[in-house]
């Protein structure tokens, strides 16, 4: 590396550290309205975060062909967050200090929004997350909200079934994730006493290969198997693996992947009869269907992850109804949200509790050949 | 007296018989020439002295000391250095680091702390000019010529101020006046009492050199004695031109 | 100006792991893709210690500091057998165990869940939580383990240690007992980039395994490769390009869902270029 | 116990896979002297050819797989001849390749996630694959084809390594270099033929594991370390080596999946390698 290299490196490196001074007084010009969003787009978790986009993306586009939001141009800048705490800071302190947003939709692995809280907390911007649903956010900060249910409810409605259904002993197939442990953590609580156990066994992140998980799980013959996972696409793929050993076992599901209608038809002789409990997800919903019709036309698929779709579909227009309510100030913003009651979103009602947590009536639910209907107690 | 000794020493590559009980005395402050075609085991024996290769049978004796068993890093407690036939210098750093590297103290932490004395550096200045490569202390070694590299090797055993010198072929591709200076160097050796075990195949030098020849044939000692005697025997000029 | 601090400081951190990883690769010939498993001990430390037990960040900095040099002993002393691409495979072997240990043993490091809410340092009362104090501190911290740095290397035993990654065994030969010397390196090493973790964790105030796996370590590895090996400033140079660097693809308005891969690639293709026309680096002196 | 007749057929399975990589990746280091990443990126990039071909463009399954191994095979002798062919006639270091073949694995994997996404892709279609109950475990029509063509290539390689004057030439190549060379061997056109050969083998276990379980970007890495970890176990650059490695690897890893949470399997593998790292390097069957 000669002299000359090494003066042109020289040039560029100080061109970048201009450049970003400048670029760091930008300006929130009036006639828009900028919102920041923190998603993991390459990385591991990559797979989550480009169908989530692809609805952010969706959501503000139809808000905007409406008039916007007080006549203004929604405009969303995504950030990527890599799923660590580390990026997700990085993320966050850009849209916050370049593009001086007051609003940031996201992040969504929790691990983002543990990032990228205290920047929001210092700058009074609100963080408003669809999908982190790690306890330790819960009350964490007066600036972070949540229109996602903390993962605990759901967990105590399926214990109370497995004890009512008399069963000794739950096998767990939980994937390495914060939503994944936090359900199992609150199941076992509610379900290991009285001489009933619960095992478990972890699996990594899109891992593919679940032979000698399930063979093993299957050779502790439980009473029933909990399958913990992230993604319906998870799911999937351990339902797959059961089939290939002809192994039915008592099924209970996260709500991921029991909110994935598309996934419950395609494997609905399997999964008849399997147990799950989401917050009141009716079909019938009109926003639910609207949006699973506009996303097929735009981008020609189902939507992915139907449960997260649809807490991000109406975190956006909780936003809009926000912001024409109080203005576009992240502080009164997340006040605001607190005091949300009963709002009718494709979630179905949205209460947001004082802590920021959505309040939540997770109800149980069972597969009826590939649909998932409310058990009435 | 004899400052190295080695009884019977035998050692095996695998199906080859390298060194076949093999019976040798260097004697102190002599020039001893090692000869043999290649492959007779002359590379093995010196690796087998410097702890590069186990032996698996046999006696070694240094100063009437018998050892079992030599690692590389103990040679040098024994007052034992060597130049290597293809030349392994630290090529990437300095001449002067070069040597520099083997005056400076052995321990971890004498090493952190040690502050450079002028001694090291007039030690260095001192070798470095013996061989004619002072000026050159401040080159990168990759930099060097052929014969300049070979001449650094030997400056680097000399900084080691040891008791028995290994020459690995050190004349190999040298021009005539750097074959006068190597030459020169070993005697110099010689008159301080310092014992030279010589590799070479030049045959003038090893008559010019030598006190005593050793020739190597098949890893067994085919003759010994003093180099007019030996170099004229029958049998040793047949296993040069033989094979 | 908020957001030149938090590149600054991240610029600092990775200056601190490229600068250590330098005196074991460029210095010592010993390349090893297990530096941010050191990182994330340090962090981890600073996260559990400040957390479960009520340290002081300082008290928990050190300690972490220590542990990543007794893990740096174990791994250097099993490793020390081997070279070249062997090493490295070793090096990728305990990177992936540490980071297992991470994610798995959940009882002390909670797993995926990561460890929130780390305290901020603060010295004798005096709080030192904001970020411009915080990054003052870290540059101090910088310039000290630059300066020791440079005196470490221009010590006999930075020949020494020179001499080792150009001949070792040469080196043995002449009495020097090579293993504890790379021991010794590989354990200071691992103590600074102990000490980069724990101003991570103290900085982001969360710690989790994701941010410590084997691509990290690559990553630290290619800031010394472009900076240059066996050269403490190339190692600053490295990691203000490639800090800087994707900081800027985030201004390129590229869409955002291809931006991260792209820069993944683009980085992937300077890692070919440089081994193939650059082997020493923007600034190296040794070529690997 | 009834799982341990399933627990024998998914070492069987996971067995033939490694197996599939390690004969080619083997063979590739035999002639090549240094660990190639990118070997791992190659597999999967056969596995998204042959995804490409079947299930967007609805061709003929057999040709598509068929093409799958082609153009996988293509891609490694296209990378070796303009990366690493430059890299041997510098006399690079097998670390310098290293490196060089973890920035081509990076590449690859971008590109992949950017053309594919980074969504999981079954070549399979949806549903399960019809299983057959063997003593007691169960086997799908995918497991048998992948054990099916692990057995044949291992056949096939030993013809051909065996008794043809190409296999004798390579075998020679993989004992010294010099001496090939020597025997007057155009070294170079030979290397390709290997590396072509190698790079379709990984190609063929990218393939069949797209049918199995489905691919993604980041799979390669995965793929390739077990197969690494066989290698060295057995003997790397040794044929042989690699199937006893692989055998070996498969029962320790689900050995250790009995007795440890399975989320240890990558752990324990690597648990395994350190202790032949340590005291044999060269694995069971390698000499040094």
């Amino acid at each position: 590396m000669n002299k000359t290299t090494k003066i042109i490196l020289g040039v560029v490196a100080v061109v970048l550290l201009v450049w970003i001074v400048v670029a760091s007084n930008g300006s929130q010009n009036n006639s828009e309205i900028k919102v920041g969003v923190i998603l993991p787009l390459s990385g591991d978790a990559a797979s989550y975060g480009e169908p989530w986009r692809n609805v952010f993306d969706m959501t503000a586009e139809e808000i905007n062909n409406a008039g916007g939001i007080d006549g203004k141009k929604l405009v969303l800048i995504v950030e990527d967050g890599k799923c660590s705490g580390k990026d997700g800071a990085s993320a966050m302190e850009k849209l916050v200090n370049i593009d001086k947003v007051q609003v940031v939709l996201g992040g969504s692995c929790s691990s983002e929004s543990l990032g990228a809280e205290p920047i929001a907390t210092r700058a009074k911007v609100l963080l408003f997350s669809a999908v982190s649903s790690s306890p330790d956010l819960t009350g964490k900060s007066k600036f972070f909200v949540r229109d996602y249910p903390s993962d605990s409810a759901q967990s105590k409605v399926l214990a109370e079934l497995a004890i009512q259904k008399g069963w000794k002993n739950v096998a767990f197939i939980q994937e390495q994730t914060d939503f994944a442990v936090a359900l199992h953590k609150s199941f076992t609580d509610n379900f290991q006493a009285e001489g009933r156990t619960v095992s478990k066994e972890e699996f990594p992140k899109d891992t593919a290969d679940f032979r000698t998980i399930i063979a093993k799980v299957r050779a502790g013959n439980p009473d029933a198997v909990f399958v913990d996972v992230q993604t319906a696409m998870a799911g999937e793929r351990i339902f797959k693996q059961m089939q290939e050993i002809s192994w039915k076992p008592n099924l209970l599901l996260s709500d991921p992947a029991m909110g994935d209608g598309q996934m419950l038809e395609k494997n609905k002789v399997f999964l008849e009869g399997a147990f799950g409990a989401e917050f009141v997800i009716d079909p019938q919903n009109t926003k639910l269907q609207h949006l699973l019709e506009a996303y097929k036309a735009k981008f020609g698929k189902d939507v992915e992850y139907q449960s997260y779709a649809q807490a991000i579909y109406d975190q956006v227009y909780l936003l809009k109804d926000g912001i024409e309510a109080v203005g576009y100030n992240g502080e009164k913003l997340a006040g605001w949200l607190r005091t949300v009651n009963n709002w009718q979103g494709a979630s179905g009602s949205i209460t947001i509790g004082a802590d920021g947590d959505r309040v939540s009536a997770h109800s149980l639910e069972i597969v009826r050949s590939g649909k998932a209907e409310r058990v009435i107690e | 007296m004899d400052i190295l000794e080695i009884r019977k020493i035998k050692k095996r590559f695998g199906g080859v018989l390298a060194l076949d009980s093999l019976s040798l005395t260097i004697r102190k402050g002599e020039i001893t020439a090692v000869i043999g075609p290649n492959g007779s085991g002359k590379s093995t024996l010196i690796n087998l002295l410097t702890g590069v290769v186990p032996w698996d049978q046999g006696v070694v004796a240094i100063d009437g000391v018998l050892i079992s068993e030599l690692s590389m890093e103990e040679v040098a407690e024994y007052g034992i250095t060597r130049t290597f036939q293809e030349v392994r210098l630290f090529e990437q750093i300095t001449v002067l680091d070069n040597i520099l590297v083997i005056l400076t103290s052995r321990s971890l932490w004498g090493s952190i702390l040690e502050r450079h004395s002028k001694l090291h550096l007039k030690q260095a200045e001192d070798v470095l000019k013996t061989v004619g490569l002072w000026d050159k202390r401040g080159d990168l070694v990759v930099n060097l010529s052929y014969g300049q590299r070979k001449l650094l090797e030997i400056s680097r055993a000399l900084a080691m101020k040891a008791e028995i010198y290994l020459f690995d072929e050190p004349f190999a591709g040298l021009f005539p006046e750097m074959t006068k200076l190597v030459a020169s160097v070993l005697e110099g050796l010689r008159v301080q009492g310092k014992t030279v075990v010589l590799i070479e195949h030049n045959m003038d030098l090893i008559r010019q050199l030598s006190d005593w020849v050793c020739v190597l044939d098949g890893g067994t000692l085919l003759a010994e004695g003093r180099p007019e005697v030996v170099l004229s025997q029958r049998e040793v000029i047949e296993a040069y031109l033989g094979d | 100006m908020e957001y030149l601090l938090h590149i600054l400081i991240y610029f600092a951190i990775y200056a601190l792991l490229g600068i250590s990883l330098n005196l074991i690769a460029g210095y010592t010939g010993l390349l090893s893709i297990t530096h941010a498993s050191f990182f994330g001990i340090g962090a981890y430390a600073v996260a559990i210690l400040t957390t479960q037990f009520g340290l002081g960040f300082f008290g928990a900095a050190l300690i972490g500091m220590v542990l990543a040099g007794i893990g740096g002993l174990i791994i250097g002393w099993v490793l020390s057998r081997l070279s070249g691409d062997y090493y490295m495979l070793g090096t990728v072997g305990f990177s992936y165990i540490i980071f297992a240990i991470m994610m798995n043993w959940s009882s002390l490091t909670r797993g995926p869940l990561g460890i929130p809410a780390i305290p901020r340092p603060s010295l004798f009362g005096l709080g030192l939580g904001d970020n411009l104090k915080l990054f003052l501190l870290l540059l101090f911290v910088l310039l000290v383990i630059y300066l020791l740095s440079r005196k470490l290397v221009a010590s006999s035993f930075g020949r020494v240690l020179r001499a080792i990654r150009e001949d070792e065994n040469a080196l043995r030969v002449f009495g020097y007992e090579t293993t504890n010397y790379k021991l010794a390196i590989f354990a200071i090493a691992a103590g600074m980039a102990a000490m980069a973790g724990a101003f991570l964790a103290t900085y982001i105030t969360f710690v989790d395994p994701l941010s410590f796996t084997i691509m990290e370590s690559v990553f630290i590895m290619s800031i010394v490769i472009f900076g240059g090996f066996a050269s403490l400033e190339g190692s600053l140079l490295g990691a203000f390009l490639l800090v800087l660097l994707p900081e800027l693809l985030r201004f390129m308005g590229l869409p955002s869902e291809i931006a991260g891969h792209v820069r993944q690639g683009v980085y992937g293709l300077l890692l070919v270029l440089f081994m193939m026309y650059w082997p020493k680096g923007l600034m190296g002196k040794y070529k690997v | 116990m009834d799982y341990l007749a399933q627990f024998t057929l998914n070492s069987i399975i996971n067995g033939a896979l490694y197996i599939l990589i390690t004969l080619g990746f083997n063979l590739i280091y035999g002639v090549t002297k240094f660990v190639n990443i990118n070997h791992g990126a190659i597999a999967v990039v056969g596995g998204y050819t042959t995804y490409y071909l079947f299930r967007v463009l609805g061709w003929q399954v057999s040709v598509s797989i068929v093409l799958g191994v082609l153009v996988a095979g293509l891609l490694g002798l296209l990378l070796d001849r303009i990366v690493f062919r430059y890299l041997r006639e510098n006399k690079s270091s097998n670390v310098t390749q290293f490196i060089a073949s973890l920035g081509l694995f990076t590449i690859t994997q971008s590109v992949l996630a950017i053309v594919f996404g980074s969504q999981l892709c079954s070549l399979m279609g949806d549903g399960p694959a019809r299983p057959y109950n063997i003593f007691g475990g169960f086997l799908t029509s995918v497991h048998l084809a992948t054990i099916i063509s692990a057995l044949l290539a291992v056949f096939f390689m030993f013809l051909l390594l065996r008794y043809t004057r190409f296999g004798k030439i390579v075998r020679a190549l993989s004992d010294d270099e010099e001496v090939a060379k020597i025997m007057g061997i155009n070294t170079g056109q030979v290397i390709g033929w290997v590396v072509f050969i190698g790079s379709a083998l990984a190609g063929l276990a990218g393939v069949l594991v797209g049918f199995d379980l489905g691919i993604y970007p980041a799979m390669g890495l995965i793929i390739l370390m077990s197969g690494i970890i066989a290698s060295i176990i057995g003997g790397i650059g040794n044929f042989y080596g690699g199937v006893l490695g692989s055998i070996i690897l498969v029962v320790i890893e689900n050995l250790g999946m009995v007795v440890f949470p399975s989320e240890w399997r990558m752990a324990v593998a690597f648990a395994v390698l350190v202790p032949f790292l340590i005291w044999r390097p060269q694995g069971i069957l390698g000499k040094k």
